[in-house]
């Protein structure tokens, strides 16, 4: 390679290195697109899938549309979805006290409990896709966080009621 | 003790309270550094960078230093205990002693020697040991691998950096710095980088060379060697080494303002604000190229240096030479 | 989860005394300690490119004094545990840990640092069922993953677990 | 010095397969599984002489997530989510290639609208995935900046694909038969003007980057790799079109709707680490391609067919191939006509490309190891399936 060559190679990359420089120059003038977290918010938080939560029915917010079918629980692929509720009592125990079984169960068309254990969700949405009665969809609780796991079992039928209280 | 000892005229004295002075300016500088490099940082990437401690972050760095002093001291097993200790002290101490012959102002020198430029060289020069001596100390592979690679750097770019220095102090015939602040003007045309600007810029390179910055900061590149030779340093160690590498650049950038800036001199109102100006500019351009480049590989670092830097540096001093003696 | 074998032990957890025994000292020192959390870089799933944008600049993790990322685990505070941990990498998880000077701290950043998210089905064979089985864990992050806001929360709770208090206003939406 | 005695390294049962070689003076690196320029938790056992690499060895399995077992426990629409997580970086095309093996397998047709919704969402995510490689890449070369601009761009993307999908990164939108959900009516104009975006952030990022001078020192006959070597290793992808191949699934065996646009296969022929930046350079430009080609006349009808609620395919196998981020990506059920698959197999990219690695990385230096690996764009939890 000849010299002259070699010096014209040579003032390129230095030409590259100070166009480099002028790039991040100008964005250092440039406005920012941070989004200060606490006090703003990025503006499509409600497209963003939180853990599923129940639907309540029109005339009661606080009673969910679930039918206590089953179908969700059977869809998840990660078994996070627990919905429970009364056994019907057999004969000749029908004094003893309610206990609570896995849905469904003969006779009960409401759940006893919905429970979701949010840290096994991969939020993929198959549970809300079988509902019949589209009583599952997916809140808009993105930024929980807790210093215990245990925290992340949440009942859903209490958040339903909450909910509707604070309507 | 003689009543000398006690009055500000005496060497001693002047000595102590350089060192002092040097201290905390050193300290002071480094943090505002650190604040400085976050938020440039930021900036250069579209994001504010330190912001919520403190009012636009600025007690950020003081925040971090506390925080590292708190840390636990972690030494890894069969790690040469002496070493592995003595090297972020002694990565510190030369670079204090650097800060004494820097001409920040003519009624402000902590120490006026007339060969002020050597000690500064020399005593630079020692700070590579201190990466030997953390690399080998740690017992780490990353370590060894990042204090070779120091070595390699640094001498490969103590020489140009020497040439260019040289060609300076021909050229004003002096190695004091005062002297060669003093032979230039305060106006742009009368200092020595617009006058050479090859061993201006052969300097800066070089500068960021030893100063181990991006985008030659081999010794420490985190995504080769992790953190190469402070990898196993916890706390204060780290931190040593941190306030040593800003000092260093707050060092080399009070070289270039003196040899090629002019120093404290302006076009008016000549004075120490000028000097923390000049050097603060050279600093910020240093950060500035470490958030636009690549790292470079180490082989093309060292080319970089004996085949291109070194080459231009003798050329350079060559011409000065040869101008000089024509001049008169 | 009972560890099945000697190399899935949990980590060994040892504090040094501080130095200054003084609360209001020690006070002053959590503060400091909670502004200037240096995360480790360690990525090992799906949960790694959250945790790398949260560093980037929409959600920008730097106005904390948090985007040090330092990959070497001697000189980071906050070892965020983001993606499955496998019986193979646990060992490395708990070394790693061990390796951190104190304080530490450590998310658990994603449902399968949590409880092992979605891989943890029955008769699984590979991967742990938690981190918080290997070591201790000071706030679990739950999402597949989660937003980087939540890690930003998630920070914030472990600010609050330093302090004592929350250092920043709540946000206004998504806490319903 | 006495000769290197093997019985003195640690008897980690990861690296016992790993001998050190004859000589003496060479030193043995493990580079990871927690380390910055392995992307996650790859672990690269190294010998090295000085800085030379003398022999590079992947150790596999920090991330072995068990996709294929859990296949076989799950029914066919449970393994869905799955596909999400095995690359979670071109999340769509898993999705798409699981998806078209079942459906194949069913004999389920997907809607047209379905179609060009499948190949918009891939393309994006494409470019996501490519925009995150480019950012990640400069990050292992040591430059901080470029990935925040790369981040900037990815997350318009990002929040296009999450009023689609819900979600950031792992979709699972694919069903068999078409998409999850209809995507919003602004999604066209939202994917047309990110393109037209991204097209004018393209000469910035080759003047920032592409062009710099310590870039093509870096990238430039780094990993040379022949058609030849990468054809023996089965490298596919921007890794084979780096090698002068330009072997595209989309092209050679046209899938779905691709056989309708017109687009380009950037194809370079040195085979360096910069070729194959090169590659995916260009691609980000045929991602916008087709894109605006699939989004400016999206047909109406159905997003989705109706697939049955419990899917049982007859017995018999079926293969899907998708071209993918990092390459071709090949999924192959079989089922033996129950509602679980008899068998997945998922065939990733990555795992062949990471194969090179152990030949291109001999003889180079440390730094160049570095290169090459971040050159092969791999995402490990894809490796280790």
């Amino acid at each position: 390679m000849s010299v002259s060559a070699l010096f014209e190679e040579a003032c390129t990359g230095l030409k590259s290195l100070f166009v480099g420089l002028g790039i991040t120059g100008k964005a250092f003038c440039q406005p920012q697109v941070t989004v200060i977290y606490p006090k703003q918010e990025v503006d499509n938080l409600s497209t963003f899938r939180g853990h599923v939560e129940l639907v309540g029915k029109e005339d009661d917010p606080s009673v969910p549309r679930c039918v206590a079918c089953g179908a969700c629980v059977k869809a998840c692929p990660s078994d996070c979805l627990t919905i429970l509720c009364p056994v019907p009592a057999k004969e000749g125990e029908q004094d003893a006290p309610v206990a609570m079984g896995p849905a469904p169960q003969k006779g009960s068309k409401t759940p006893g409990a919905v429970i979701v254990d949010f840290s096994l969700c991969s939020l993929c949405g198959q549970c809300a896709k079988t509902c019949p009665v589209d009583s599952l969809r997916f809140s808009d609780n993105p930024y929980m966080v807790a210093l215990d796991r245990k925290e992340f079992r949440i009942d859903l039928m209490a958040r339903l009621k909450r909910q509707a209280e604070e309507e | 003790m003689s009543p000398d000892l006690l009055s500000f005229d005496h060497p001693l004295t002047r000595l102590v309270v350089g060192l002092l002075c040097v201290f905390a300016f050193v300290g002071l500088n480094g943090l505002v550094l650190v604040w400085v490099e976050r938020k440039v940082a930021g900036h250069v990437q579209l994001r504010p960078g330190p912001l919520h401690v403190g009012p636009y972050g600025l007690l950020q760095p003081i925040v971090d230093a506390v925080k590292l002093v708190g840390k636990q001291l972690a030494m890894p097993a069969g790690a040469d205990k002496y070493l592995y200790w003595a090297a972020p002290l002694l990565a510190f101490a030369p670079v204090t002693v650097c800060f004494l012959p820097l001409p920040f102002d003519p009624d402000l020198a902590p120490m006026r020697l007339n060969i002020g430029l050597v000690l500064i060289l020399a005593f630079s020069g020692l700070g590579v040991l201190s990466l030997i001596l953390a690399g080998w100390g740690s017992n780490n592979k990353w370590g060894l691998l990042g204090a070779a690679r120091a070595v390699a750097q640094s001498v490969a770019y103590e020489v140009p950096l020497l040439l260019a220095v040289m060609s300076v102090a021909i050229t004003a015939g002096s190695l004091d710095l005062y002297e060669i602040t003093g032979k230039q003007g305060g106006w742009p045309w009368q200092w020595y980088g617009v006058q050479n600007p090859l061993a201006f810029f052969i300097f800066l390179v070089c500068a960021v060379a030893e100063t181990n910055r991006a985008p030659f900061d081999l010794p420490e590149a985190e995504s080769e060697l992790t953190a190469g030779f402070h990898t196993e340093y916890s706390g204060m160690g780290f931190g040593l080494f941190f306030l040593a590498e800003y000092a260093n650049m707050i060092v080399v950038s009070g070289v270039a303002a003196a040899l090629f800036l002019g120093g404290w001199q302006g076009p008016f109102l000549s004075g120490i604000l000028w000097f923390l100006v000049k050097v603060y500019a050279i600093l910020l351009l240093m950060i500035w190229m470490r958030w636009t480049y690549p790292r470079v590989r180490f082989d093309q670092l060292l080319n970089l240096s004996w085949k291109w830097l070194t080459p231009l540096a003798i050329i350079d001093l060559a011409l000065v030479v040869i101008i000089k003696g024509i001049g008169g | 989860m009972a560890p099945q074998n000697p190399s899935l032990a949990p980590a060994v957890n040892t504090v040094d005394p501080a130095l200054i025994a003084q609360p209001a000292v020690q006070k002053l020192v959590d503060v400091c300690r909670a502004m200037s959390i240096w995360p480790m870089t360690f990525g090992l799933a799906c949960c790694a490119i959250e945790m790398m944008a949260v560093g980037m600049a929409r959600f920008d993790i730097a106005r904390y004094g948090a985007e040090v990322f330092r990959p070497s685990p001697r000189q980071s505070d906050l070892m965020i545990v983001a993606g499955t941990v496998n019986k193979k990498m646990a060992p490395a998880v708990v070394r790693l840990y061990e390796q951190m000077p104190a304080p530490r701290y450590v998310m658990a950043l994603g449902n399968c640092a949590i409880s092992g998210g979605p891989f943890n089905i029955e008769n699984q064979y590979n991967v742990i069922q938690g981190v918080d089985t290997l070591i201790p864990v000071d706030v679990y992050v739950p999402g597949c993953p989660p937003r980087p806001e939540a890690l930003l929360e998630g920070l914030f709770a472990i600010q609050q677990k330093m302090t004592g208090r929350r250092w920043w206003q709540v946000p206004q939406g998504g806490q319903s | 010095m006495q000769a290197f005695d093997t019985a003195q390294l640690p008897r980690d049962p990861s690296s016992v397969r790993f001998e050190p070689g004859p000589t003496e003076d060479k030193l043995i690196l493990s580079m990871g599984p927690q380390h910055p320029s392995t992307h996650g938790v790859l672990r690269i056992l190294l010998e090295l002489d000085g800085e030379y690499i003398v022999r590079a060895e992947p150790v596999l399995g920090y991330i072995h997530r068990m996709h294929e077992w859990m296949a076989e426990q799950k029914t066919y629409f449970q393994f869905m989510p799955n596909m999400g997580r095995v690359d979670y970086l071109h999340a769509m095309a898993w999705n798409w290639a699981y998806a078209g093996a079942v459906e194949r397998l069913a004999g389920i047709e997907v809607p047209e609208r379905g179609e060009h919704i499948r190949v918009a969402v891939t393309e994006l995510n494409r470019i996501s995935s490519h925009l995150l490689w480019w950012g990640a890449y400069l990050l292992d070369l040591g430059a901080f900046t470029p990935i925040m601009y790369a981040f900037d761009d990815r997350e318009i993307l990002l929040d296009i694909l999450q009023a689609v999908t819900g979600s950031r990164l792992t979709y699972s939108y694919f069903t068999f038969g078409g998409v999850y959900n209809d995507v919003p009516d602004d999604f066209a104009s939202r994917c047309l003007a990110f393109t037209k975006h991204l097209r004018s952030r393209l000469p910035m990022y080759r003047d920032l980057v592409t062009d710099n001078v310590i870039l093509r020192g870096r990238c430039e006959g780094i990993g040379e790799m022949d058609v030849d070597l990468a054809r023996r290793y089965g490298a596919t992808g921007p890794v084979l079109r780096g090698s002068g191949a330009p072997v595209d699934t989309r092209r050679a065996e046209p899938y779905s709707v691709y056989g309708k646009f017109d687009f380009r296969i950037p194809a370079y022929s040195q085979g360096d680490a910069m070729a194959r930046y090169m590659v995916r350079m260009d691609e980000l430009e045929t991602s916008c391609d087709i894109i605006d080609q699939a989004v400016s006349n999206l047909p109406d009808g159905p997003c989705s067919a109706k697939a049955p609620k419990t899917l049982k395919p007859p017995k018999g196998e079926a293969c899907y191939a998708v071209e993918g981020a990092r390459g071709k990506i090949l999924v192959h059920v079989r089922s033996d006509g129950g509602p679980k698959p008899y068998r997945v197999k998922l065939r990733a990219p990555g795992f062949s490309n990471l194969s090179v690695f152990c030949e291109l990385a001999r003889g180079t230096l440390l730094a160049d190891a570095v290169s090459i690996l971040g050159s092969l764009d791999l995402v490990i939890p894809e490796i280790d399936r």
